[in-house]
């Protein structure tokens, strides 16, 4: 039953674009009831989803599916309750925002696309989620990613749009080439292609060894690749910056999270992981977010920013991963509880904060037609609630009490701490890093945040032919009011969530004796969110009283008179000193003008900072691959004469075979 | 019952010749399809056991193959009509009489069982098919054809010293003088091992250079790049697909005779073979319906490579021989509306296909996703099952390198199409007038259909129709 | 098996040598006539007695390989107005030892296979795969169409060889496909020709590499 | 926690952190041969500031209002978490030195925005280098915090600065040794002290903290100067308690000696101050990153 009630809410979210296909391109009765589909569709699954929470008994659907080694075997878990969730909620709410945004009377060329392939996005990933069968699972995997492809190229007039479509398109397909191996080395070790098979508990499957490892490693590649950690990133930036705002967010807050359901999912067949798995992906969630939030200070387009700004929350979620993993190879309860917990709020979490941050990033494009951070400015006049609700999204994201990203961060950090205590082999030095580098991925992430909010909202119009913004229309702004409502919800009231995070925990790894206690400090953490709250609001409440009817002047000019509004610090200015501390990584380029003697000529100032993983290693050994490629067309040069003596070479070859 | 079968379509293309009308005569093509499509249904929905008539037997391995030249035809067919209304500028009378007449000699190719049949048939339906290559009679498709021709027949050639080689082989033993191949399955544990091994490699270079593995492929970009996209379907999905089940036949035997270990390393290295030259020419390829030969290649590589493995891959081949072919169809005859529509198939000249003829260039682009093995779509199944069989059996590294080439193949193939799907239609491109029309868009969305349907949902008689081939195939001494 | 049949198949594989080593296409047409003629007389030579059957196979090779299709391809050599063979991808002496080697490799190989006592010490086989590979060089190395015309015919003829030696096992029908096939096969390959010859106003093949991977 | 003790804990922290800069001051003075300032002086500013009306530019919105405020009260909240004297403190919990830290953050996130509210490039490139130098502050801190974490296996301030610390001093001493020297480079560039940023400069091209607040005025200011004494105090409150490990016996000896060790603190920063030049801005990262080897320095001596 509530199995069923989750697919019909799928299956409506799926269809929802189809009656528009039917309306007349100029037409917008399509695209409310999409919305209104939509809506329907999320409300379905969220209540399917809770009823199977609260009924495990119920949540287990299984039938037959003529295909080889396919069943159409569906299963409810808290795992997938969270990542289900978030597809229903996010995706619905995007489509609410896409009212406004990406009207059909302004799109008609590709409005009614986007919808159809919007909707089946949604559909896909929660199809993905609850699917146990291997290859179910793989078939929602790839229609995702195929609906992304469309609505990442939805503007393919466009040369960049193109480019980023295809690096997407071969990144994701890569990945899904991975599962392939995934499935048939799981079958031929385990003789099952499913995610733990109904009457199976998890982690039942008696898998050791090389298999093992290579199971692991591929699932690490193939999940990877979607979840876009360091440097399997490539795709991410460019197909974020180049999507439609709601689609971003969609994308960013959800989609690349399915690569850590199927990462976590994974992780659930292996009993017994051997302790250097856990410390491979808490690397690798180190080396995301350090570098993930070090190429995102760098950017210059709002966008693309918090795209590299998702890499970062992918690895911390991945740091949170890798101490279950630790936890469970060294026996340890609290750290798998701590560490999962962490990783899965915070993928509720990231995914909540950064569909905000896009919608809002999407409204400020909308009204200003640019993403360059460094022509925009004082947009807090024009734009109040979409800059209230960036500024909650960036303090979220940050990790900042007393919003939601503190709650799952801060239980990251418990995990790593109690690692640190962990006596008897070196895994605490490797885990006291780790704190050090998480806490530096927060300060980062405050950097580039304050730089975002401020130089975009705060301040002066920085170039007056950016156009003059107007606040967002309500479809826009009542999606962004509900996730910025969540966010705080959750900083506020984390302990909610324990029981659900618990059990998840339990159903990463059964048998785990604490999970409650392991999750206690939550409660803390709310009174210290309500305090943080009480005591920031009265201040500020305070200085706001005691400020109003003040006497207003300029700005204090530190006596430079005259200067205008393009000298304030920009962001990429603000960036300098940090982008030179990374310079190493970041290899930023661009163009420094030399002045030379007292009346410099007329001049320009340009900074660049590439991709550096796809523009300086992979887009040339493709290159390189493609030219030696090239070089063997000799092989085929028009002569048949040439041909019939392939014939004969092979003839020759294959008698000799023996 | 079989006779039936194999000469409807003969008939039908006596009558092609003599029908005057230029317009009527293309109708024939779906007529026969039709009446073509009822007989085989019938066939088919008979008892399973062998269905026999002299030579001409339909057994196991050759019903679904059967079932599937006759859908994949039909498609063909419903197309021709709005394609040659397309080109009032030609004269079709050769070109239906050859395209039925091919379906006639392939039927028969499918159905012998005899050695030297068979052959016939074979060359029958190569003689068949150039014709059709040579359709545009310019100096492009003279130069395709007659490279179609002298490889092809040269291939054909070996293939006949291999059977001399094979019935040799069982002469030699003492066996009685037999070529049909229900009784050389039978006697092949007593055929001598170096004549049935080197009429293998024989039969495996000559069908081989008739089905287009690599290194035999080298006609087929010129001949699938010059022909009517119509032909290429014909030539992709069904004449390979004819040679496959030639081979087949063989294997069958090697199999029987218990040598198939040999046989499967043969199948596997030029399975690689096929899908490494087809990824190194599908990188940076800049005419779109070469890309699609290679593409071609590359699967005929796949289908063999199944048989290599063995176990599960054996099935996972069978359904991808059907899967590719219906990919073929929509890949073919969509990239030959584009053609059409931009009056040229080089990636610098045409762009922008989804502003133009958005109902072909989705298709082709879908055509695109479901050859590459992405869900929804059937081939998604086939490889996977091919996989796990490579994984199942022990072949890691052959699993590995399959995935491999897949990858690179997905690369190059993926940027040669999205150029031409996506973007605007380059300045000042050659306007032809030609645009989507229900006729010539239709069958695609039929084909379309078919390989969504096999991906979803694999029906029951078609699964037993394939399980019943795979266990046919597997058979040990 | 008659004892005629050795020397015959010496013959031809001197007649091999010939065809490699001839510039003129004349001479190589006729070569492949008299190789037509020769593998009618070897049918007779192998079965040792006439029957109906092996006098029909005789008859049909003698007439196709020996006369029509040598006469279309006068015929075609007339049209298009070529005598010579120029400038071979590879020389003509190079050729002919390639041709040496190849016979050698012939004989090497058939050794490997075990034969039926009455062919036993025979040189059916190996000359069967010399000519075939006398075949292939043509076909790899001529640039005039009709000279790897030529050459698929020496092809087939090695084939036929081959087949000599299953005469009794193999049925009738098969033989006459043989034949049929080859001549449709020769027919339409000269009809192409033609077509060539109008497009390009020449039989060189090397015009025909505009297909090709740049 | 006894009442009274609880009292004692919100006195200190309310009165006694002007006092500080105070000393600062006067020893500051001494070096230079001046009498100097009163101690109390910076109360008397504080108290003029918060009389005084406020000018605000035309550019800002009710960020840079807010900013000083939620710097103060995310401060206070912070205060919360650290033990004075030889006591506990008034909240502890699993994982409090994350919040504790976090709480700067999200001060130091409104102080920045505040800045940038004015559009003025100066209080801009304050901000930056505000934000930046925290980057590499925040892992010195935690790190230094770890070695406490691991060496006493608890995961809260209060457990970590408890009863435990003066058996730890014995067992690691050079650890703890070098994070009391990180922690302090930390505090000084937490609290813009020389050598990082000279408050009393008048170059504004040279300043951190002080040009983020030039804007501000009246009681919002008085707001910034009370806050950033605050910081000093519950910065170096940490420092203290690691550097003075004080037995639980004898509660009301411990205040004294707590109140000591932070006057202690002022007087050596105030000789810092003296005695060393303000680095150049380029150089100021290399210190950081070094104060984050010596408390990974410390770590790996604990590993021994």
């Amino acid at each position: 039953m509530s199995v069923a009630l989750v697919l019909a809410g799928l299956v409506l979210c799926g269809l929802s674009g189809l009656p528009g296909l039917f309306v007349h391109r100029e037409r917008g009765s399509g695209e409310r009831v999409f919305a209104a589909l939509m809506i329907a569709g999320a409300a379905a699954g969220v209540v399917g989803a809770l009823r199977a929470l609260a009924l495990p008994a119920e949540s287990v659907l299984h039938r037959a599916w003529p295909v080889r080694a396919g069943a159409f075997d569906l299963r409810i878990d808290p795992i997938a309750v969270m990542f289900l969730l978030q597809v229903l909620v996010i995706g619905a709410l995007g489509a609410v925002y896409g009212l406004g945004y990406w009207r059909q009377v302004d799109h008609p060329r590709n409005g009614r696309k986007l919808r159809l392939f919007y909707g089946l996005l949604v559909c896909a990933m929660g199809l993905l989620v609850i699917a146990r069968n291997g290859v179910l699972f793989l078939f929602g995997w790839e229609v995702m990613a195929l609906a992304a492809f469309v609505l990442v190229t939805t503007e393919d007039h466009e040369r960049t749009v193109r480019g980023v479509g295809y690096v997407y398109l071969v990144a994701t397909h890569t990945g899904t080439l991975c599962l392939f191996a995934f499935f048939g080395l799981l079958h031929a070790t385990a003789g099952t292609v499913d995610f733990a098979a109904p009457d199976l508990e998890a982690g039942a499957l008696p898998l050791t060894g090389p298999a093992a490892t290579a199971l692991f490693l591929l699932a690490l590649v193939g999940c990877g690749l979607k979840a876009g950690l360091m440097p399997l990133h490539i795709w991410l930036p460019g197909a974020h910056a180049s999507a439609p705002s709601h689609v971003s967010a969609l994308m960013s807050g959800v989609l690349i999270k399915m690569g850590i359901y199927g990462l976590v999912r994974a992780c659930t067949l292996f009993s017994e992981p051997p302790l250097w798995w856990g410390g491979l992906v808490l690397g690798l969630g180190v080396v995301s977010g350090v570098l993930g939030v070090a190429f995102a200070i760098a950017q210059h387009d709002l966008k693309r920013l918090l795209a590299y700004h998702s890499v970062e929350n992918i690895g911390i979620i991945l740091m949170g991963l890798g101490v279950a993993l630790l936890g469970r190879s060294l026996g340890n309860d609290a750290l798998v509880v701590l560490g999962l917990s962490g990783a899965l709020l915070h993928v509720w979490n990231h995914g909540l904060f950064k569909a905000l941050l896009f919608l809002s990033a999407g409204a400020v494009v909308h009204a200003t037609h640019t993403r360059e951070i460094d022509r925009l400015g004082g947009l807090w006049r024009a734009m109040p609630l979409t800059g209230a609700a960036f500024l909650v999204g960036a303090v979220a994201i940050c990790g900042l009490p007393p919003l939601n990203g503190f709650a799952s961060e801060i239980l990251v950090y418990l995990g790593l701490l109690r690692a640190t205590t962990h006596h008897g082999d070196a895994t605490w030095i490797f885990a006291a890093l780790s704190v050090a580098s998480l806490a530096l991925v927060g300060a980062l992430a405050l950097a580039c945040f304050v730089k975002v909010f401020g130089a975009t909202f705060l301040g002066v119009p920085r170039d007056a032919s950016v156009p003059a913004a107007r606040e967002a229309p309500l479809s826009m702004l009542v999606p962004m009011g509900v996730l910025a409502l969540l966010c705080v919800a959750i900083g506020v009231g984390s302990p909610v969530l324990a029981p659900l995070l618990g059990a998840a925990a339990r159903t990463f790894a059964p048998g785990l004796a604490t999970s409650a206690s392991a999750l206690a400090p939550l409660g803390w953490v709310t009174a210290a969110s309500l305090a943080v709250l009480a005591l920031v609001g009265a201040s500020v409440m305070l200085v706001l009283w005691r400020t109003r009817g003040a006497q207003a002047a300029g700005t204090w000019d530190c006596g430079y008179a005259g200067g205008s509004a393009r000298i304030q610090y920009t962001s990429s200015s603000f960036a300098q000193l940090l982008v030179g501390l990374f310079a190493w990584a970041l290899r930023p380029g661009g163009h420094a003008p030399a002045l030379r003697g007292p009346f410099a000529p007329r001049t320009h100032f340009a900074s660049h900072v590439p991709e550096v993983v796809l523009d300086v290693v992979v887009l040339p050994a493709c290159r390189l691959a493609a030219r030696s490629f090239e070089r063997l067309r000799f092989l085929q040069q028009g002569r048949v004469q040439f041909y019939l003596l392939h014939v004969v070479l092979t003839l020759l070859v294959l008698m000799l075979w023996r | 019952m079989l006779a039936a079968l194999v000469c409807t379509p003969l008939l039908f293309a006596l009558a092609a010749l003599a029908v005057p009308s230029e317009r009527l005569r293309p109708w024939l093509l779906p007529a026969c399809g039709l009446a073509h499509l009822a007989l085989v249904v019938a066939a088919l929905s008979g008892a399973a056991e062998p269905m026999a008539h002299g030579w001409l037997v339909l057994d196991q391995l050759g019903r679904p193959v059967l079932g599937f030249l006759s859908v994949l035809f039909l498609v063909c067919a419903l197309y021709a009509p709005g394609y040659l209304a397309q080109r009032p500028g030609r004269k079709n009378r050769v070109f239906c009489a050859c395209v039925l007449a091919a379906l006639g000699t392939l039927t028969l190719l499918v159905v012998a069982h005899h050695l030297g049949l068979m052959w016939v048939a074979l060359e029958t339906t190569t003689l068949a098919s150039a014709p059709l290559i040579y359709f545009n009679h310019n100096a492009r498709s003279i130069e395709a054809t007659w490279k179609y021709l002298l490889i092809g027949s040269v291939g054909i050639a070996l293939a006949l010293l291999g059977s001399f080689f094979l019935a040799y082989g069982a002469l030699r033993s003492g066996l009685p003088s037999t070529l049909v191949f229900e009784d050389l399955v039978r006697y092949a544990p007593q055929i001598s091992k170096p004549w049935l091994h080197a009429s293998f490699v024989l039969l495996l270079v000559g069908f081989g250079t008739k089905m287009g593995l690599a290194p035999m492929h080298s006609w087929k970009p010129d001949a699938y790049g010059e022909a009517p996209g119509l032909v290429g379907t014909l030539l992709a999905g069904g004449l390979t697909s004819g040679a496959f089940v030639a081979i087949l036949r063989f294997f069958h035997i090697c199999n029987a005779a218990g040598d198939g270990e040999f046989a499967r390393q043969l199948l596997i290295a030029l399975g690689l073979l096929s899908m490494a030259v087809a990824g190194v020419f599908m990188v940076r390829q800049r005419d779109f319906k070469r890309m699609l030969a290679y593409s071609s290649v590359e699967h005929m590589g796949i289908l063999v490579l199944g048989i290599g493995i063995g176990g599960e891959a054996v099935f996972g081949s069978l359904l991808h021989l059907v899967n590719n072919g219906l990919c073929k169809a929509v890949l073919f005859l969509s990239a030959g509306n584009i053609h059409r529509a931009f009056g040229s198939k080089r990636t610098e000249h045409v762009s922008g296909a989804l502003r133009r003829v958005p109902g072909s260039a989705a298709l082709f682009l879908a055509g695109f996703f479901a050859i590459t093995g992405s869900p929804p779509f059937g081939p998604f199944m086939s490889e996977l099952t091919i996989v796990r069989g490579a994984f199942g059996t022990g072949h890691y590294a052959v699993g590995a390198a399959f995935l491999f080439f897949l990858f690179v193949i997905f690369i190059g193939m993926g940027a040669t199409v999205l150029g031409v799907v996506q973007g605007d239609p380059p300045e000042g491109a050659p306007e032809t007038g030609i645009r989507d029309r229900f006729s010539t868009l239709a069958p695609i969305v039929l084909a379309l259909g078919m390989v969504l349907l096999l991906g979803v949902y694999i029906p029951e008689p078609v699964d037993r129709l394939l399980r019943d081939a795979a266990s046919f195939l597997e058979v040990q001494p | 098996m008659h004892t005629a049949v050795d020397p015959l198949l010496a013959v031809v594989l001197v007649s091999n040598f010939l065809l490699l080593g001839t510039s003129r296409l004349r001479a190589a047409i006729n070569g492949s006539a008299a190789q037509g003629v020769l593998l009618g007389l070897l049918a007779l030579a192998v079965h040792g007695h006439l029957t109906l059957e092996t006098g029909f196979v005789a008859a049909g090779a003698t007439f196709t390989k020996g006369v029509l299709i040598p006469w279309l391809l006068h015929r075609a050599m007339r049209e298009v107005a070529i005598r010579r063979e120029i400038e071979p991808l590879i020389g003509f002496m190079p050729s002919m030892l390639l041709g040496a080697v190849g016979t050698g490799l012939a004989l090497v190989f058939a050794r490997t296979l075990p034969l039926a006592p009455e062919h036993a010490g025979s040189l059916l086989v190996p000359a069967s795969l010399a000519t075939v590979l006398t075949g292939f060089i043509l076909l790899c190395t001529r640039r005039k169409a009709i000279t790897q015309v030529v050459g698929y015919l020496i092809l087939e003829n090695g084939i036929f060889i081959m087949g000599l030696c299953l005469l009794e096992a193999m049925p009738f029908l098969v033989e006459i496909g043989v034949l049929l096939d080859l001549f449709v096969g020769i027919f339409v390959l000269g009809i192409i020709i033609n077509h060539i010859n109008r497009e390009f106003s020449s039989v060189d093949t090397t015009h025909l590499s505009a297909l090709k991977e740049e | 926690m006894p009442t009274i003790h609880l009292a004692i804990h919100f006195a200190l922290l309310l009165l006694l952190p002007p006092l500080l800069l105070g000393v600062i001051t006067k020893t500051k003075a001494a070096f230079a041969g001046r009498v100097g300032a009163p101690f109390l002086q910076p109360y008397h500013d504080l108290v003029k500031l918060m009389k005084k009306g406020t000018v605000l530019s035309r550019t800002t919105t009710w960020v840079f209002r807010a900013g000083p405020a939620v710097g103060l009260a995310t401060v206070l909240c912070a205060a919360f978490l650290v033990p004075f004297g030889n006591h506990a403190a008034p909240l502890s919990f699993e994982g409090d030195l994350v919040l504790f830290a976090y709480l700067f953050g999200l001060g130091r996130f409104f102080t920045v925005a505040a800045a940038l509210d004015t559009g003025s490039p100066f209080e801009g490139m304050g901000a930056a280098r505000e934000a930046t130098f925290s980057c590499l502050a925040e892992p010195a801190l935690f790190l230094g915090l770890l070695v406490l974490v691991r060496s006493s296996g608890s995961l809260s301030l209060g457990g970590m600065m408890g009863s435990g610390l003066g058996a730890e001093w014995a067992t690691a001493g050079a650890s703890l040794v070098a994070v009391v020297c990180s922690l302090f480079i930390v505090l000084l560039v937490e609290n813009c002290r020389i050598p990082f940023d000279d408050p009393t400069t008048h170059l504004e091209l040279t300043m951190i903290h002080e040009v983020m607040v030039l804007d501000h005025s009246g009681p919002a200011l008085g707001m910034i100067l009370y806050s950033a004494s605050l910081k000093l105090f519950v910065l170096g409150a940490v420092l203290v308690r690691i550097a003075m490990p004080l037995g639980e016996e004898r509660p009301f000896l411990g205040w004294a000696l707590f109140v000591a060790g932070m006057l202690g603190l002022a007087v050596l920063i105030g000789v810092v101050e003296s005695t060393m030049a303000r680095l150049r801005l380029l150089q100021v990262p290399m210190l950081l990153v070094g104060a984050v080897l010596l408390s990974a320095f410390g770590i790996v001596l604990l590993a021994r």
